[in-house]
């Protein structure tokens, strides 16, 4: 999907003063350490993440597993996330309403 | 021992979905059509089918085309009332303008509208 | 009532299998429904409930005697009565 | 991709006289049981094998390794296809011209 | 020891070059897009760019959107004289008319042409 | 000379390493250049020329130093002199 459509979808539902988190798992993680230079085809996501402290929305979290079986570390990212491990994942889905995908 | 089989009763919801994929793509716009009607048929009610990202090419191919693996969307809409919305700034974005009937143009907001509404949200490709 | 997970490509019982909740659910769908019949979808140590779409794995001439015992299969209105048990759902493709 | 437009490449070639072979790898095996009866969104694989025969595309091969792993045997496979080993698929892309995918 | 070195010598080719999926969906259209460029740059030619299955959609979209991402064709056609077809029954399918300036329809005979004409054949997407 | 193998997803390495013949190389492009950093990539013992697209690591913030020393980077019009260089191409997604 494009990521600016992903993130038009986050900011109106924020708009709407819905209480929003982004996880990141699996190759999502690699877009943690995307420059903000040329756009990856329709891709932007780490000036648009930047967007999302902006819109309050400060619960970001990527999965411990996720990152280590890719041999990155949090020194990739360049926005502040925290990380969860992947038996609380489920913990997570679970106290949310709604889960969109990307 | 009647009336202590609550699986038995069917609990009436108001569903939202998103269309996130081209139906010509993948299989999901096909199987989000055949779920809603599978709701419908089960007395749910969809408050509003929302196109988005790839998905609003389906606004653009005739339903009764002779690819049966296209989505009637017009006939859901015709024959049960469904409303379906496409995003407008994502199709706009892949330049097509002149949807096919059925459809009306909408943004995000009529999204977030249906979420707020509906007890279900279902989200079918991407 | 937890999560339900829909599994839509062949890759995607995998990426769901420690992200399971007790209360959650899988159902497989569209290419997914491979994974109900190949040795890759070891759907031994998921705890729990899981779904084929019976459509979708006809449609892709897979044999009831082909799927594993553990899944149970249903037909359309099986999984909108799925997502009506299930306050929310997620799709891992 | 849709099945059918893949195949309408197939049969356009053909009709050009250029030598076609096919050849299925990984979850493209599991197209090879496919049965002919509604259509799989806009996928009708098996109906559309069977008219690479009439179009005298008889080259049909699939991967044996795929089929092992997925648990498959050619029992599945309502066409006359052969098997190669994994080890000869390279042989097989570097006798062709032209390699179209999926 | 002058003149023992193949590799310097640059042999020209002809290209024959297919996209396969919509520059909204995934990056290959522009991968595709910055191929052409180099290879036109390197002094090859591009017998013809074959739009087929979900990349008949390049073939409507403006080229000039806000969009950096999404690949000037106009500008190819028009700059370098490349031959932009895209495949009309792919286009039919998915209910597409009016393309953009620079494209013409054809049908999948062009794609074989240009295949038969060209040493190299290369595919972006799908 | 030989095929050359264009990988443009996280799995197509492993897709194609034990398809390569003697002449062929590979090239990693789009979300595929993820594997010139990641274990998974296991590039040893692939016997053949490997290629990592600059621009596309570039884009997605992956320095140079995190690319393994098995693969060479290269730019557009290095890609295109592989094309040359190999009579034919295949795309492993």
């Amino acid at each position: 999907m494009i990521d600016s459509e992903l993130f038009d979808q986050m900011l109106t539902l924020a708009a709407f003063d819905q209480a929003i988190t982004v996880l990141f798992v699996d190759d999502g993680v690699y877009r943690l350490n995307r420059e903000t230079g040329e756009p990856v085809s329709t891709m932007e996501t780490a000036g648009l993440l930047e967007l999302l402290a902006f819109y309050d929305i400060e619960s970001v979290w990527v999965e411990e597993e996720s990152l280590v079986q890719r041999d990155m570390n949090l020194d990739d990212a360049r926005l502040s996330v925290r990380t969860m491990l992947r038996e609380d994942v489920a913990g997570l889905l679970a106290r949310h309403d709604v889960i969109l995908g990307d | 021992m009647l009336g202590e089989r609550p699986e038995v009763s069917i609990r009436l919801m108001k569903f939202a979905i998103q269309i996130n994929d081209s139906p010509t793509r993948s299989e999901s716009a096909r199987t989000g059509f055949q779920f809603i009607k599978a709701a419908l048929a089960s007395g749910h009610e969809v408050v509003r089918v929302f196109f988005y990202q790839e998905g609003i090419y389906n606004a653009f191919i005739p339903g009764d085309s002779a690819e049966a693996a296209i989505p009637d969307w017009n006939a859901l809409h015709r024959d049960e009332g469904i409303e379906l919305v496409y995003c407008l700034s994502a199709a706009e974005r892949r330049g097509q303008a002149n949807s096919c009937p059925g459809f009306v143009a909408g943004g995000l907001g009529l999204w977030v509208d249906a979420c707020l509404r509906a007890e279900r949200v279902i989200v079918f490709g991407g | 009532m937890g999560v339900l997970h829909l599994v839509n490509s062949t890759e995607g019982l995998g990426r769901c299998r420690d992200r399971l909740g007790p209360d959650d659910a899988v159902i497989l769908l569209e290419a997914g429904v491979y994974t109900a019949m190949a040795p890759s979808g070891k759907p031994e140590g998921m705890d729990v409930d899981l779904f084929v779409l019976q459509e979708h794995l006809s449609q892709r001439g897979i044999a009831r005697t082909r799927v594993r015992p553990a899944f149970t299969l249903i037909d359309f209105e099986g999984f909108v009565g799925l997502t009506v048990r299930h306050t929310r759902s997620v799709t891992w493709a």
